[in-house]
């Protein structure tokens, strides 16, 4: 069943970012103090901790849009700040997107995340270069859909959507804030990488790692894993 | 890190059981952060909550009671509550007469309340309002940024509009006069010090001992421009100044003056700050009505102060005047 | 040094110019820096003076007014008060029932206030009584020393004084009372940083980043010893237990359980430490009939808190309870 | 006229005890600061220089009586704190003690510093080895009457005054505080000394100034003036 994700791997995207959200909280929250309040790292962490108490609690998850509605709902309850109805939006569109499917095809996944991406601006009204997370997320989304439409694999597209993430991330630093909190600063926000963007740039680092080359849904080992 | 604190991520939830145990005429939900007025729902009354992250006490929860708030929803340090909180405590303070959600204008903020105000809408009847307060004229405003920080008018309208609702008013009515407090009034703020946010552990930004921050926000965030430190009678100009330009006031208005202390300034230089930003508002031709001197609205331990100026007319003021009592504002009862 | 001033010498005066401006309500007499209440003198009531160096705000002008002082002499920075402000406020204030005089234990404040009342007794005839207050426990108490330190409690007698006053009882009676709070009451303190005096310009003294000084005064000075910052729990412990043995409170006791922050501690720590304070005492199995947090005998800029228990009967809950409006403490009217 | 003190060198002395404290204001609220609450200096400097202003404007000084209760009680209405009442309790009762002379001899002066010593103690109750400024002030006072005793000029009185004094003031270093302020400290009071002997020290150290070894009271020139 090549080029398809299975509801099991993506627990184990979901648990891989968890941790490199953990592994970096000091980093984010750092960020933040920069051009924000400090919390990022400590919302992400305390969101996505909560998430994987959920998944190890849940007895089975049914489907990929039972999976991505309950992290986008514990997401929502558990983070506030901007970033919890943004990554909880992000997660629950994703949801919606899947359709009543057990595993998900590329086609699927990249639609799911183009959800994602128009969800994250329907909430926050965020455009290319106001110095957000959409800056690392629709260059990925961008890059994943032109990796499958020139016949690439899944996961060769997954790579080119976390290349363009870090790529979308980095472009960050250099732009003036113009949503969120970082745009109380003006010009002072230039010069400073955006917090949200670094974690959107986490969430493909994980997906690249659980959706190896060959993709066998078992054999693939997230990056950060144990 | 100088704090009373245990585990830098247990504060908010301890300090509410500190406030649980020291204001026996609230009540409490731990389990979702809120805090109620004891004798809520009201009937008949138009409900009022608010909510923030925490760190600005004694806002909110230091503003419930009657003639104030109906309940406020304690988010994590610095960190707006998430829409549960809300919709928990909209449903729990309606009686019929709907809600009036007090928002202020962070992006965190207007997200999570504009999630809860849907959730109401879709999952329960309970007619909301929200009004967000942006009154901080250190941000500049435009349609293409965040726009302005909800500041210290929010102290300020959540007074009025808690006297209103009551009074019986309307959720309409109550709606519309809180609007009004927020476009009446502007602030401004300084920082001497950063704050330092629990779970960081170190203060958020780093200044010289001869700066300050000037127009900054509550929450650690740097302010616009980093300036040599001065004397009051400066640093109050540069408040007053900006804010009075703003609105802007003028000869004749009659204004509420508030100046608020950020956390770690204690009260005398506040009241020796009232003094240079009366002689000043009142140098505008300015008439000062009535006065609030105190920390109300804080940014942890900061050491800093804000002004703010509220245009009053009669209706306002006797609204101010109503009885009120809450932890931190009581009067008249 | 971070602060809100103008010239470090002219702190006190400006200060007080503002709390004239933002309350219309006292009346302040600038050339002897005397608060008053602005109806004194109130015929026929006992009149109630104190007085101290500034720098402790909001005492004690923030404690003016109907049910607390009949007016506050407020000294140099850290600096008792002379002799000829208690004068001229004690013949303010005496309306023919006399006048108590509300004096800390420090030696500047007591050698002023014993001038003063001398001068009362040999220039009129007015009716002089003087409690002093001297709660501190991290003092030892002995005849040939200073002796304990008035702190904590001064703000609850106070009240209490005040509430007897106005209910029109007699000087003996009033200051009876005032003494059977003081003998019931029992405070300690604990600084997380100096405070820093104007006129000095830097810290009082310099702590490291890991020490705490337990066993404060109010004024900057060094405490009886330096120990390691330690988690709110164990800090709370070491407030509460020596005042409880010190008095000793009993198990069975009623309190009033008092935890003030000393200028430069924000709110939320304060109620954070109050939920500790409260576990260990009603561990002791002494009720807590009333309860006060928040910043109301501070030490300048200090990181610090206190920790004040008085021992209450059904009379002095009554009369903590009655009506007082003053710029700090205000309920019931 | 040898071993008397007029009026004018009585001022004399008054105003350079005020300047030593002016110059001497930041060293006495670090004192201050070590064991008590960093005023003393402050607190001596409004005093004094209330003192000079009062002299500034006074016509003239009748007398040594009026003189020393100008002084004590400029002192008294200023200073405020510990070092106010006991100051100005000294210069009250020098001012009881010498009666209605014109100018005082050296028996007069001897009897008008013990009597200020006697005030000090009614007011503060300080005994020896209390860490105060009764440490330096008895026995300058003892080592006066000692030497006028032993047949001395007053110059040579008040010099030695000045030694005992600052002998005083140096042993209250090694002493634990019993009253005031530093008392609070206990053992930790030790090691630092008194800023009210200190300023003690200081008044002698005026006496010595400008009761100079020829007592001719126009010449003589009082340390630290210009
Ligand atoms: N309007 C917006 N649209 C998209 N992303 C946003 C918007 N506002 C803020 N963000 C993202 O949220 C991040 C900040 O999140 P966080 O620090 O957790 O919340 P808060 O700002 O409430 O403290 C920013 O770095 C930015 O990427
Ligand atoms: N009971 C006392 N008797 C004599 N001298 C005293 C007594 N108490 C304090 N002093 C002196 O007063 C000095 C402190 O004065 P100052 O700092 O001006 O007053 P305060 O202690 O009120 O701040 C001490 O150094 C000591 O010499
Ligand atoms: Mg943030
Ligand atoms: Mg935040
Ligand atoms: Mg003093
Ligand atoms: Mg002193």
């Amino acid at each position: 069943m090549p080029d398809s994700i299975s509801c099991e791997v993506l627990q184990r995207w979901i648990r891989a970012f968890a941790r490199l959200v953990a592994d970096n909280e000091e980093y984010l929250t750092r960020l933040d103090a920069s051009i924000g309040d400090a919390d990022h790292g400590t919302n992400m962490n305390r969101g996505m901790t909560a998430v994987v108490a959920a998944l190890d609690s849940a007895e089975n998850v049914a489907s990929p849009a039972a999976l991505f509605k309950q992290v986008g709902m514990t997401l929502v309850s558990t983070v506030g700040g901007a970033s919890g109805p943004l990554f909880g939006t992000l997660f629950l569109r994703m949801g919606t997107a899947c359709g009543d499917v057990e595993v998900l095809d590329a086609g699927g996944f990249a639609r799911a995340l183009r959800a994602a991406l128009e969800g994250v601006v329907a909430r926050g009204k965020a455009e290319t270069g106001d110095k957000t997370m959409y800056d690392a997320l629709a260059p990925a989304v961008d890059a994943l859909e032109a990796a499958l439409d020139a016949g690439g694999s899944l996961a060769a597209a997954v790579r080119a959507a976390h290349a363009a993430g870090v790529s979308g991330r980095d472009a960050t630093t250099a732009m003036l804030a113009r949503k969120g909190r970082a745009s109380y600063l003006g010009e002072r926000s230039v010069g400073h990488q955006d917090p949200g963007a670094t974690s959107v740039a986490l969430l493909l680092q994980a997906a690249a790692g659980v959706i190896p080359a060959r993709s066998d849904s078992s054999s693939g080992s997230a990056s950060g894993q144990p | 890190m100088k704090k009373f604190v245990n585990d830098p991520n247990d504060v908010v939830a301890e300090a509410l059981l500190g406030i649980a145990a020291a204001h026996p005429e609230l009540r409490v939900d731990h389990a979702n952060k809120i805090i109620y007025r004891g004798d809520a729902p009201r009937p008949g009354k138009v409900g009022i909550i608010s909510g923030g992250g925490s760190g600005h006490e004694p806002m909110h929860g230091g503003f419930v009671g009657p003639g104030m708030l109906d309940a406020a929803c304690a988010g994590e340090m610095f960190t707006s509550p998430v829409p549960d909180q809300m919709l928990e405590a909209t449903k729990h303070v309606d009686s019929g007469a709907g809600v009036l959600h007090v928002v202020k204008n962070y992006t965190g903020d207007v997200m999570n309340f504009d999630m809860a105000a849907e959730l109401a809408a879709s999952e329960t009847g309970v007619n909301v309002r929200s009004v967000i307060t942006n009154d901080d004229v250190a941000v500049e405003d435009s349609t293409w940024t965040a726009g302005r920080r909800g500041v210290g008018v929010t102290v300020l309208l959540e007074k009025i509009a808690g006297a209103a609702a009551e009074q019986g008013r309307s959720l309409a009515e109550v709606a519309d006069i809180a609007d009004s407090v927020n476009a009446n009034g502007r602030s401004m703020g300084v920082a001497l010090t950063s704050c330092t946010v629990p779970a960081a552990g170190k203060p958020t930004f780093d200044l010289g001992e001869d700066e300050m921050e000037l127009g900054v926000g509550i929450h650690g965030e740097p302010g616009r421009r980093r300036v040599p430190l001065a004397p009051a009678k400066e640093i109050a100009a540069l408040l007053v100044e900006p804010i009075v330009a703003d609105l802007p006031f003028a000869r004749g208005d009659r204004v509420l003056a508030f100046v608020n202390g950020l956390g770690g300034t204690p009260l005398i230089e506040l009241y020796l700050m009232y003094n240079e930003v009366a002689r000043i508002v009142i140098g505008h031709g300015i008439e000062i009505g009535r006065s609030l001197v105190g920390s109300y609205i804080t940014s942890l331990d900061m050491a800093g102060t804000s002004v703010t100026l509220l245009k009053v007319t009669d209706e306002l003021l006797a609204l101010w005047d109503a009885p009120v009592r809450t932890a931190a504002l009581r009067w008249g009862v």
